[in-house]
């Protein structure tokens, strides 16, 4: 059931394809991969659909160690490079047998910042458990007085005499808090401190008494996020992950993983502006001169940005730290705030009304295209990141830096 | 059309700036930006008893319709004044489209009898009416048209998006007839008219789609003008929704410029970050050019070439200028700008509707290509743009 | 051969545009109003350029108050308001008899600076001269150092037993300097001060010894500007402007002015843009839709741009005070900057080459076209103007604000 | 055409980068952009001996030129490195008219015996060469070629304007013939061709102007094919300018975080302002975006339609980003960037130039309608373009 050791493992990238391909066409269960074969893409759908059915392939792809390719092996991975990882992905997608969505914050934040700060114990607990996509992860970092400021949270956490903590503070903008088993939290420990410095990182379980998240409802109308309230919440000092106050570098593993989580090898292909193209070309909008320039433009500035992260790609698989994923950040933010505004224009009449249940979906675009400029850093975060990593300019003067924690200017 | 502008240009009388503060006291008491929210939320058309209040405390409505029909004889600019007020908080529903697109429209098509029936009603509250041009390509241009009128008078073909057009009192229409476009009134209730309400981005304003099949309809105006009507009416609905523009900008910039003076990051207020601080200004000039281009077309003579030039001015400049503005809005309050519970994207929705409503901008630059070619034909090599700036820091 | 005391001027614009038309037919050279109303543009050219005759000209205009309208009666001006001064203005361009650009800084920013600050001997030996042209006007605030940091100046005046003051120090951006009188010079006289404090305002002779200005060339070929030497510059005490230490408060006066410094009543007509638009019908740029909605927006932009200009006339001569002029300059530069670019793609080949002699006028808009989003003030300096003083935002922390001069960084 | 490109895809050997230190140490000792300004200030078209020395000492000339021919058989890619290091240094000369178009034009006419007689001399620096296709309007297309050539193959017509046009040593055009476009050669001195310099916006680059009246002139290549070879060097051309702009807008945005980091203002560096810090980090983005389109393209093999894509994408996304990004230099450098002494004007110069040599950014993009038609129509529903973002700040 379970691939040869990396070592094993074909050099090729042909040949690690095939393989992985082989084997999963002999795991996959029939009827999943008959409707692929078919190419009945509603098929795999409604498999993956069923929680039972899902739960049971990602426990065998789990084992595999294929969910987790770059993990070391013997702890839930196979040890293979990004490159070679994202030859695994991308036969995953090919079959659709890949984890989903919603399993960025537990595979591509979570477990990597396990593997580098976890105890023995930890890692033994979660990361077996997140390969098999038996727990589902959520991050809670940001709070509402807190903003851009990340450092600059004030959920307390205060140890007890029995060394566990008792945490109570609000965060916000909590992605599946409300279905999720863990989550990755920050709270004050030492408000005497420097922001930085008073820090401590934990692994909250989520049905611990007192943890409540709340939706919060966006101005596209959905409520893909969460406040999450903690109220007298008691978490073991097990759960703590990395030492006490330390939990800022702790936190820079996981935010540098969200930077550059890239999953698969990025190509050059198909994108958002391919899709307003056709659509241009349905409604006629293509037949106009100024709007033809624009989708071409921005078909140009996608492009590029794939091409720019495909180098990435390559750039951090040599292993050259960059703060180059701000750069994509940025330019992709940039990018969808221009495609939102321009997918409205495509329509006859600005997609400002419609008749029932026929709404655009350039009304949805254009309502989220903001997302990306403000969402996981705004970009004037990202552009200060870019100026003071990439270009070498002083860091803006924060009066307040080495002040203790609590006698900061709140606001 | 409208009663003359005052003197001076750009100087505001005391009359003015009371309009302002009372319009402003009235909105801000009974129908703050919350108000147009909670109505929106709650699929409401209008508040009927504001609306009554509108026309009766301080006769809104009827502010710049003549007096002979019923209204106070204002200009356009004490229009103005009073939708910028409006647009400050959002105000919805169907003042606009009625006071101006649809009283516009009757009264360019000089039909006497229609006026006196209708704009007493319109000035004193108690009617609403839209305007109904479009038929799905957005485009207002005559040739658009293809709603038919035959011969008796039977309106047949589509009108969508309409403002307020599913649920106005009085629907005021193009259509194509043998003398060629002509302007039509129908009565909610007419047989073969169909009113479907649609739904939209901007939840402030109501529109509908219109079907007409053999819909008997009353022609105004001189047959085969309609059209002409219809530019008029566009103009001074240009100039007034710059003009509330106007005020919907200025309340993102306040929006702003108090969140940046009292949001506190990194140590400091982010009003005190170049990032925001220029931001900020580049908003600040938007508005400031927007204002100048609502306003100066509002003091020129409806019906005069620079009347018809300041719309299309107006209309260009601000609609582009309030979607940056309200996008830079909601950059400027990160995480907070992108809830349902703030403000910022309602400011959005209506930006990005307003663009629509009345051609897109590009539309209108197109249309101005004539005007700009007249410019450039009586070029002299006289005056440069700006006095030379002599010495450089 | 002087007008009428303002107060018996008549109170109707039109009747006031009379009043000055009258005076300036029935005193202008018989020639010159000869070829006014024939329209000979070049003949009145001829004439103006003729220094003898154009001195004449001024010293009559002079006399009569009409050169400056708005300074006081008795003070060689006639009193008005801006808005009734423009009106003189007007007349005085339609028979080109005003005087010409390079009196900018005399009539604009010395005379309401000595008209505010000086001694009653000041007043008497400047402003009747300015009045009649007699003198040539030039700035010397900027230096190398400083930049946009205007009070961060380190020219040195340093004072002698005898009261005189001996003056050290390099300026730059000087226009006119080569040829002026007299120079408008701001030297540190307090070192020990901080920045602000320590400056002392001077009306300096330009004919003294040791004051050597050379012409500096810009990026366009052009050496419109220059860097004006001062070694050990000797200056009388009675040239100082102001009390001694405060020459910031004076030179707020000047700048002041300068921002918005309008000369005649601004209108909504030609620009650049209609210019641009004349020279695409003879390339035939004109016929590309993209280029065709570039040049009407840009008509569009600068019309806006007029129509500010006028209301920020109007709102000027309400005695409102504000940083409006730092909009329009910011308007102003941005707009600049894309009808330099525009102007060059309304050529065939991108106006990068041309037969000798035939340099299309695209190329020197192209060159120019950062002029204005640096001279005058940065156009970031503009933000920060416009963002602390009309929206109220808190200044840029300066962490030397209150430091003495002489302990101030450098570089 | 070229050498096939190296694995892996943006993995840079080790040959490649000792190609460019050697590049990058002979520019600095031998052609800083201090010398570059030099020539272009006393109107030299190159120094020969430096010419000479880049032919014989690196073989950068006839790098990517077939071993057969007298080349090194490099890549196109090894001829970016080349450009690249190039444009930091604003080189100009006959370098990239040689090397980036008229050897390229050569090779793809695929005429053996011209090959043979004029390659071998490009490549040992002996022969400096030039390509001219476009005739007033700027825009590279067959339909804008008059020039003709009457059936003995006599050339008449104009060719301007046409870099490195009025010095070249041997000159390849494109005209009209009885078969349709042909590439032909020309030598200085041939009877009834007249060559005259253009002044340029870009002094570091000459252009000049082709008068040809019944000239004789060499058909190379396929009879009625030069069109498709012009096509080719045009791509090849396009990729290795996009190359030659990353690396002046590299030494654009180096000059200006230098300065940045070393000028003070208002008590600070200017380089913790965040409307420094904020601009800087938009014309970082613009480099990197642009260097991935230039290699991305530069990786391709010539021919495919990948390369195509790729060098339409580089010439549309570089030439922009490097105007912009040279606009940006001189207004964060304040008045000393608005100098003649400062480079910032000598980049300005370039980008505008650049622009209009290869067929504008416009034009490219509507040459790539086809392609993103043919895209669109491959539309599947899989995979979003970025992977979602759960956790906004």
């Amino acid at each position: 059931m379970t691939l040869a050791h990396p070592v094993d493992l074909p050099a090729a990238e042909a040949d690690l394809a095939d393989a992985v391909g082989a084997w999963l066409r002999e795991n996959l269960p029939p009827d999943w991969l008959a409707a692929v074969d078919a190419g009945d893409h509603a098929a795999v759908e409604r498999i993956r659909a069923d929680p039972g059915r899902r739960a049971a392939w990602f426990d065998v792809l789990g084992a595999s160690g294929l969910a987790t390719p770059t993990w070391p092996w013997g702890q839930g991975g196979l040890g293979l490079t990004a490159d070679r990882a994202s030859i695994v992905t991308e036969q995953l997608v090919r079959y659709r047998a890949e984890r989903p969505n919603q399993d960025f914050v537990g595979l591509t934040l979570a477990g990597p910042t396990i593997l580098e700060w976890g105890t023995d114990e930890q890692k033994a607990a979660r990361l077996p458990a997140l390969a098999r996509g038996r727990e589902l992860w959520c991050q809670l970092f940001s709070e509402p007085g807190a903003g851009s400021d990340l450092a600059a949270l004030s959920t307390r956490a205060v140890q007890r005499e029995d060394s566990s903590w008792l945490v109570n503070g609000q965060k916000v903008w909590n992605s599946y808090a409300h279905l999720a088993d863990f989550g990755l939290l920050m709270a004050r420990t030492d408000p005497a401190a420097p922001k930085h410095r008073g820090i401590t990182y934990f692994l909250l379980d989520m049905r611990t008494p007192g943890v409540e998240p709340r939706p919060l409802k966006q101005m596209t109308g959905n409520a893909e996020f969460n406040e999450t309230f903690l109220t007298d919440v008691v978490v073991p000092d097990s759960a703590r992950l990395g030492p006490v106050n330390q939990g800022w570098a702790v936190a820079i593993t996981t935010l540098m993983q969200e930077r550059n989580g890239l999953s698969g090898r990025p190509v050059v292909g198909q994108g958002e502006s391919d899709r307003l193209v056709g659509r241009a070309l349905t409604t006629g909008a293509w037949r106009d001169p100024l709007l033809r320039d624009r989708l071409v433009s921005a078909f140009v500035e996608e492009r590029a940005l794939q091409m720019t992260t495909i180098r990435g790609f390559v750039a951090a698989g040599s292993g050259a730290p960059t703060a180059e994923g701000s750069i994509r950040k940025l330019a992709h933010a940039t990018l969808s705030e221009k495609l939102g505004v321009l997918g409205t224009e495509l329509e006859p009449d600005g997609a400002v009304a419609w008749d029932a249940g026929e709404r655009p979906v350039a009304v949805d675009a254009f309502l989220a295209m903001k997302t990306y400029s403000i969402a996981g850093g705004t970009s004037e975060i990202q552009r200060n990141i870019i100026s003071e990593r990439v270009l070498g300019m002083p860091k803006d003067p924060d009066p307040e830096r080495h002040k203790p924690f609590q006698e900061r200017s709140r606001g | 059309m409208y009663a003359e502008q005052r003197d001076p240009e750009f100087g505001w009388t005391g009359e003015h700036r009371q309009l302002r503060e009372t319009v402003r006291g009235l909105l801000a008491e009974r129908a703050p930006v919350s108000r147009s929210r909670e109505l929106a939320e709650v699929g409401e058309r209008y508040d009927p008893a504001l609306y009554a209040a509108l026309a009766e405390q301080v006769g809104l409505q009827g502010l710049a319709l003549p007096e002979r029909f019923g209204g106070y004889g204002g200009t356009l600019l004490d229009l103005a004044i009073v939708v910028e007020e409006m647009g400050r908080v959002l105000h919805g529903g169907p003042f606009f489209p009625t006071v101006a697109l649809a009283a516009p429209a009757l009264m360019a098509a000089a039909d006497e009898a229609a006026c006196a029936e209708y704009l007493p009603r319109i000035a004193d509250g108690t009617l609403t009416a839209a305007l109904a041009v479009v038929e799905g390509s957005g485009v207002w241009s005559a040739d658009d048209v293809s709603t038919t009128a035959d011969i008796g008078g039977l309106l047949t073909g589509a009108k969508f998006p309409v403002l307020d057009g599913a649920d106005a009192d009085l629907l005021v229409l193009a259509a194509r007839g043998p003398e060629g476009v002509s302007l039509y009134l129908v009565e909610p209730g007419t047989p073969g008219l169909r009113r479907a309400p649609m739904e939209t981005l901007d939840g402030t304003r109501r529109m509908g789609r219109l079907t007409l099949d053999r819909t008997p309809a009353r022609r105004i105006g001189t047959p085969g003008q309609g059209w002409a009507a219809v530019v008029q009416a566009r103009e001074v609905a240009s100039v007034l929704m710059a003009a509330e523009q106007v005020g919907a900008m200025a309340a993102c910039v306040e929006l702003t410029a108090e969140y940046a003076k009292t949001r506190r990051q990194f140590g400091r207020l982010i009003g005190s970050f170049q990032g925001v601080k220029h931001r900020l200004a580049d908003m600040a000039v938007r508005l400031e050019m927007s204002r100048s281009a609502a306003y100066w077309a509002a003091w020129q003579d409806p019906g005069t070439d620079e009347f018809s030039f300041g719309a299309a001015t107006a209309r260009s400049f601000c609609s582009e200028a309030y979607l940056q503005t309200a996008q830079d809005t909601i950059q400027l309050h990160g995480g907070i700008g992108f809830t349902w519970e703030h403000d910022a994207h309602l400011y959005l929705r209506r930006a990005r509707a307003d663009m629509a409503l009345l051609g897109t901008p590009t539309q209108v630059r197109a249309e101005l290509e004539t005007t700009v070619l007249a410019a450039a034909a009586e070029l002299d090599s006289a005056v440069p743009a700006w006095p030379a700036i002599e010495v450089p820091a």
